[in-house]
């Protein structure tokens, strides 16, 4: 029997979390895959805004459910969000991983780096990479 | 009320950044006294931090020296700036010093002494005053001696801090009283103020300490004014009689004077001198000595070595009668 | 804290990953006699030795009245041994203090010691730097060590961070309020015009 | 009503713009620092000091009084919407107060908290008004004996009643007394413990020893057993204050008063037992008993009323007999004495139109926080993204500034180290830290009034209970003493639910993240 494949979906509460989410929702189903949700956070802040806890977790776990996908939830606290979102790739042997993209200027690339950036060049499956609000389907 | 202390105090630290930043080998030829430097070797707002600073804005506002800079270098009764000055290669540079100087290089035994370094001039002087609780049952310094007399260590006396003007007055006074110095039952306080709160809840016999400290108290009579430790009567407190009026042979002055470093050519010593003098001679300065109290001391040069040398001997030798010095 | 995927998410437990934690039984209580806290207790019965001992070192002028100079150090000497006795008997016997707590601490966390000692060498270094290149690129370097040691990335970002913060203070308390800190000759001369 | 004319009069003073500036700079500072783990007023106005060498006393008093009560304010913010305590008197706020923010009353518990901070302190800061100058009347009879006295209750009450363990208490207090011992005796003018170095004839400067312990101290604590991971945000969301809220608000924010200012005023006091005793007194009084544990306002209201009327209350001692009960009194005597000025029977004649000047930004700041803090209180959250690393990096920037600021020698910035590692072992094995602070300054309080009690008694030690004021204080130190053993031994090792209650608030924080670490032996 064929390996189930998987889909690696790196997620933060904000729109382009929320567009990389559907999106990954969307080929999971496509591919019949299942989702692993990595929601992850440096942890060097007390408050870390785009770290899910809570209701607003609650919330993501019962719309992954709805989805009837199989699913699994990851919240890992390191050093990096790259890191983490290739670990999570790796362990899995993912198929695709989905990301959102931040725009930036020029000037912010050049002082903040880009996690996106190191997510592209560390990672070793396709990677899907979501901009904004999806279209409505 | 201080109110001045808190103007000068805005200037403090002001000063202090520039030094810093300029201190690394500047050592100004004589006679350039367009940039001065005064060390006061106690914590601001203290007498010597407040009369150095009155000190720098009639240099600066009557256009003697363009940039005066006051520092603070505080601890041991002053005599770690003593110990600074001694080192020191700058011949712009006044340290504000005074009568309790002499008696700390004594009681801190400390290396550096006043004739390691040049003095320049005593210029002010403050009126001690000796006050009693308002009901104490005696109202004049010869009725409080009496008392004293009879019983010294039941007649607890409260003053500054130990070594001070203060002490020493109080021992000079029982000297001349017939009164053993080592007898005295001296209360040491931090500060007029404190000592302030144990006069007027009447716990002490009596108190010294400078006319600014006790003048308001006794002027609207919650303290009784014994004596005053001048040759003169202050205009702070006219009502109340020097010692010597009152048949007691003890003349204090709380003087302050300057000096400056030692090894310094005589040229440069003059240029200080004179400079010195002529802020003395300004409207400023006497509006100054007006204002805060003080009494006029000027006595510059040699003359005010030979001072130091005496006041240096009698003040060893009532330290050591009262015992602070072994 | 472990970098791997937390297991526990799954089972919905929504407190986040801390609280997470609270499922899990209580570490036991740690036995047995502490090394540093008894260090720490020997420490104080050394400082009470030494007091009752310089004590008698100090000058009793004879102006002294009833209780001199003396006596407050005895008496602080004797209470401070007293406690050292004490706290070593019932340390001892295993007894540990409560960990201060802190809204950032981990108590369940081991002491890293490296980490400590890294920001002491810091902080002693920028102390003995400052006369030498000036306080704000002296707390600059210690900064971005601090960073480090406590998890910041990178190079450029803790000392931009750590630089930007020092110059802003400096320009503040030194051109603003006059407090003396020596800024180092760069900023002396780029600042002058003030 | 002459405290009234001289409050008016402090107005004056106060409402200029530069004043109206730094009050509100103080505000925002202290709100800001009582927001931020690791910093408390204490650290932050000993890291503020060396403004006071440059602003004119009256300015600087003004943004102090506007830090200290904003960092109240601050620290009920976090314990509310992050379950954080910043101090140990907000745990009671936290308490309930983040139980109500689960259940989506947030806005309700930050109101409750906000507007019962605004009433207790500005009730509690006009009685502050009223009393001052009763007190200075009384306390002009205050005997040397009866100084020593209050020191050994103080004494007593912060090594003893407030910490886990007395005996770690007692041995903090003993290392602050040892610190206060170094330098010249005041009575005789001889040097003690100096060790040969000059720099130490004046003494321990408390701003190196509080920098040191608070600032270096906790930064080298937190860095020894860092906490990673952020903690979860409660959404301040619901309505504020409804009626029925107003309702049940109203009586705890009196009964939280009256508890806070007098025991804060008492020279054993300090902010904590007010706030745990309000806690116990709503949960008796309370009509709604079975939302205690599960966010009830009450427990919010008065707690927090009780510790903001007990800062207010501080202010008692430290202005009239110059005696510092909290840790933040400490720092602020020590900024009084940085200016030449001595609190104490004297200071509100010497002084007069800097108490009421600062009495009256006390008002001013206290109402500045209310229209601050209700509506920022997430823009207050938002400090909280800062970066662990970046923030007690900074905290040592400038702990750097202000102790080397002091005298401009970096021997203060070495000397700031090495009591900052003292502090850190403190804190690593459980000794309080607070005690050293309080040793430190009321140490040479206690010795000097002593031995001038006995000197004036020429030896007489009958002398120390003479007057009626000194038996019942040092009756009350033998109280504080006795009591807790005596309880136990009574009680035996059988806990009330109460007790459990309040034990589980002292330990609240640590449950923020993981469970208790370790729990033998309180």
């Amino acid at each position: 029997m064929s390996r189930q494949p998987v889909v690696v979906v790196g997620h933060v509460p904000t729109p382009r979390g929320r567009a990389a989410l559907e999106h990954g929702v969307e080929e999971a189903h496509r591919r019949g895959a299942r989702l692993v949700v990595v929601n992850s956070s440096r942890g060097d802040a007390l408050v870390d805004e785009e770290y899910l806890q809570g209701d607003p977790l609650r919330r993501l776990q019962d719309e992954l459910t709805v989805s009837g996908l199989p699913f699994e939830l990851r919240r890992p606290i390191g050093r990096d969000v790259a890191e983490e979102l290739a670990d999570a790739v790796s362990e899995t042997g993912a198929d695709l991983l989905v990301i959102g993209l931040r725009r930036r200027s020029a000037v912010g690339k050049l002082l903040m780096g880009s996690a996106a950036q190191r997510i592209l060049l560390t990672v070793e499956c396709p990677i899907l990479t979501v901009k904004g609000p999806p279209r409505p389907t | 009320m201080p109110l001045s202390r808190r103007s000068f105090l805005a200037g403090a630290l002001a000063t202090t950044a520039g030094v810093l930043a300029g201190c690394a080998g500047t050592v100004v030829q004589a006679g350039d006294l367009s940039r001065l430097r005064l060390m006061a070797p106690a914590s601001p707002g203290g007498g010597w931090d407040t009369t150095a600073r009155v000190f720098q804005r009639v240099v600066q506002t009557s256009g003697l020296a363009r940039n005066v800079q006051v520092f603070n270098v505080e601890g041991a009764g002053g005599t770690i700036g003593l110990g600074q000055l001694a080192r020191e290669t700058d011949d712009a540079l006044l340290m504000m010093m005074g009568l309790v100087m002499v008696g700390a290089v004594d009681t801190n035994d400390s290396a550096t002494r006043l004739a390691d370094v040049t003095p320049i001039a005593r210029l002010i002087g403050e009126t001690e005053l000796i006050v009693a609780p308002a009901d104490a049952p005696y109202s004049d310094i010869a009725g409080f001696v009496e008392a004293w007399a009879a019983d010294p260590a039941g007649t607890p006396i409260a003053g500054g801090s130990a070594g001070g003007t203060d002490q020493i007055l109080a021992g000079l006074l029982a000297q001349a009283a017939g009164i053993d110095p080592g007898q005295v039952n001296y209360i040491a306080y931090s500060g007029g103020g404190e000592s302030l709160a144990a006069l007027l809840g009447n716990q002490v016999a009596a108190g010294i300490s400078g006319t600014a400290d006790y003048g308001e108290q006794v002027r609207t009579g919650d303290l009784v004014g014994l004596a005053v430790s001048t040759a003169e009567r202050s205009d702070q407190v006219p009502d109340v009689p020097t010692l010597v009026e009152s048949g007691f042979d003890v003349e204090v002055d709380n003087w302050r004077g300057l000096m400056a470093r030692p090894g310094m050519s005589d040229q440069a010593r003059e240029d200080l001198t004179a400079l010195v003098v002529d802020v003395h001679d300004s409207d400023e300065w006497a509006e100054a000595l007006e204002t805060n109290g003080w009494s006029d001391l000027l006595l510059a040069g040699e003359e005010y070595g030979e001072f130091l040398v005496e006041e240096e001997q009698r003040v060893l030798a009532i330290l050591r009668e009262i015992g602070l010095v072994q | 804290m472990s970098v791997s995927p937390d297991p526990d998410v799954s089972t919905r437990d929504a407190t986040g990953a801390h609280a997470s934690a609270g499922g899990r039984p209580p570490a036991p209580p740690r036995t047995g006699v502490s090394r540093g806290e008894l260090a720490m207790t020997v420490l104080l019965g050394v400082l009470g030795v030494y007091l009752l001992l310089d004590a008698a070192n100090i000058a009793i002028p004879g102006s002294s009245n009833t209780i001199g100079p003396r006596f407050f150090p005895y008496l602080i000497g004797g209470v401070v041994l007293a406690t050292a006795l004490a706290l070593g008997f019932r340390v001892l016997r295993g007894d540990r203090g409560p960990a201060d707590e802190s809204e950032d601490v981990d108590p369940d966390a081991p002491t890293s010691w490296v980490a400590v000692g890294t920001i002491a060498a810091a902080f002693l270094g920028q102390a003995l730097l400052i006369n030498v290149v000036g306080w704000p690129l002296a707390v600059t370097l210690m900064f971005a060590v601090v960073a480090w040691s406590l998890g910041a990335r990178g190079v450029v970002r803790p000392l931009l961070a750590g630089g930007v913060l020092a110059v802003v203070v400096w320009i503040v308390f030194v051109k603003g309020l006059g407090v003396a800190l020596p800024g180092g000759v760069l900023l002396e001369l780029a600042t002058s015009w003030f | 009503m002459g405290a009234l004319s001289d409050l008016l009069g402090g107005f004056a003073d106060a409402l200029t713009p530069v004043n109206l500036l730094f009050a509100l700079l103080g505000v925002v500072l202290g709100t800001a620092v009582g927001v931020l783990p690791g910093i408390g007023p204490a650290m932050t106005v000993a890291l503020l000091l060396p403004v006071t060498y440059t602003l004119e006393p009256t300015t600087a008093f003004i943004m102090f009084a506007g830090i200290y009560y904003g960092g109240m304010y601050g620290g009920s913010t976090t314990s509310i919407l992050l379950n954080t305590p910043g101090e140990s008197s907000s745990i009671m706020t936290a308490l309930e107060g983040n139980l109500m923010a689960k259940s989506g009353r947030g806005a309700a518990a930050l109101a409750t908290a906000a507007i019962g901070s605004f009433v207790a302190g500005t009730i509690a800061t006009l009685l502050l008004a009223l009393v001052a100058p009763v007190v200075v009347d009384l306390a002009i009879g205050i005997t040397p004996a009866d100084y020593f006295a209050l020191a050994v209750l103080a004494f007593v009450a912060v090594a003893t009643v407030l910490g886990a363990s007395p005996l770690r208490g007692l041995a903090s207090l003993g290392v602050g007394l040892y610190l206060g011992l170094v330098g010249t005796d005041v009575l005789t003018g001889q040097e003690r413990f100096t060790v040969g170095v000059p720099q130490l004839s004046d003494g321990i400067d408390v701003v190196v020893v509080a920098v040191g312990l608070f600032a270096v101290g906790e930064t080298l604590y937190v860095a020894s057993r860092l906490r990673r991971g952020p903690v979860e945000v409660m959404a301040a969301s619901g309505s504020y204050l409804t009626r029925a809220d107003l309702r049940r608000s109203w009586k705890p924010w009196l009964r939280g008063t009256a508890l806070g200012f007098p025991l804060g005023a008492l020279p054993a006091g300090g902010a904590e037992i007010p706030t745990f005793l309000s806690y116990a007194a709503e949960r008796k009084l309370t009509k709604h008993p079975e939302e205690f544990g599960r966010g009830a306002i009450e427990g919010v209201a008065g707690p927090e009323a009780a510790n903001n009327a007990a800062a207010a209350g501080v202010l008692v001692p430290l202005l009239t007999l110059g005696l510092p009960t909290s840790a933040t009194a400490a720092i602020i005597l020590a900024a009084f004495q940085g200016y030449g000025i001595q609190p104490g029977p004297t200071l509100l004649s010497t002084e007069s139109s800097l108490v009421w000047t600062l009495i009256a930004s006390l008002l001013i700041g206290n109402f500045m926080l209310l229209v601050l803090n209700l509506p920022l209180a997430g823009v207050w959250v938002k400090l909280l993204r800062i970066p662990r690393p970046y923030l007690y990096a900074g905290i040592l920037l400038f702990a750097s500034l202000g102790c080397y600021a002091v005298n401009a020698d970096p021997l203060d910035l070495v000397l700031l180290l090495v009591i900052g590692l003292l502090g850190f072992a403190m804190r690593r094995y459980g000794w309080p830290v607070a005690p050293a602070v309080i040793g430190l300054i009321l140490g040479p309080v206690a010795e000097t009034n002593l031995r001038r009690a006995l000197a004036i008694s020429s030896g007489d030690l009958g002398v120390l209970v003479d007057t009626w004021f000194s038996r019942i204080v040092l009756a009350l130190a033998v109280l504080a003493l006795v009591l807790p053993v005596v309880l136990r031994a009574v009680r035996g090792r059988r806990a009330t639910p109460e007790e459990l209650q309040a034990g589980e608030g002292l330990r609240h924080r640590e449950t923020v993240g993981a469970p208790p670490a370790d729990e033998e032996e309180r």
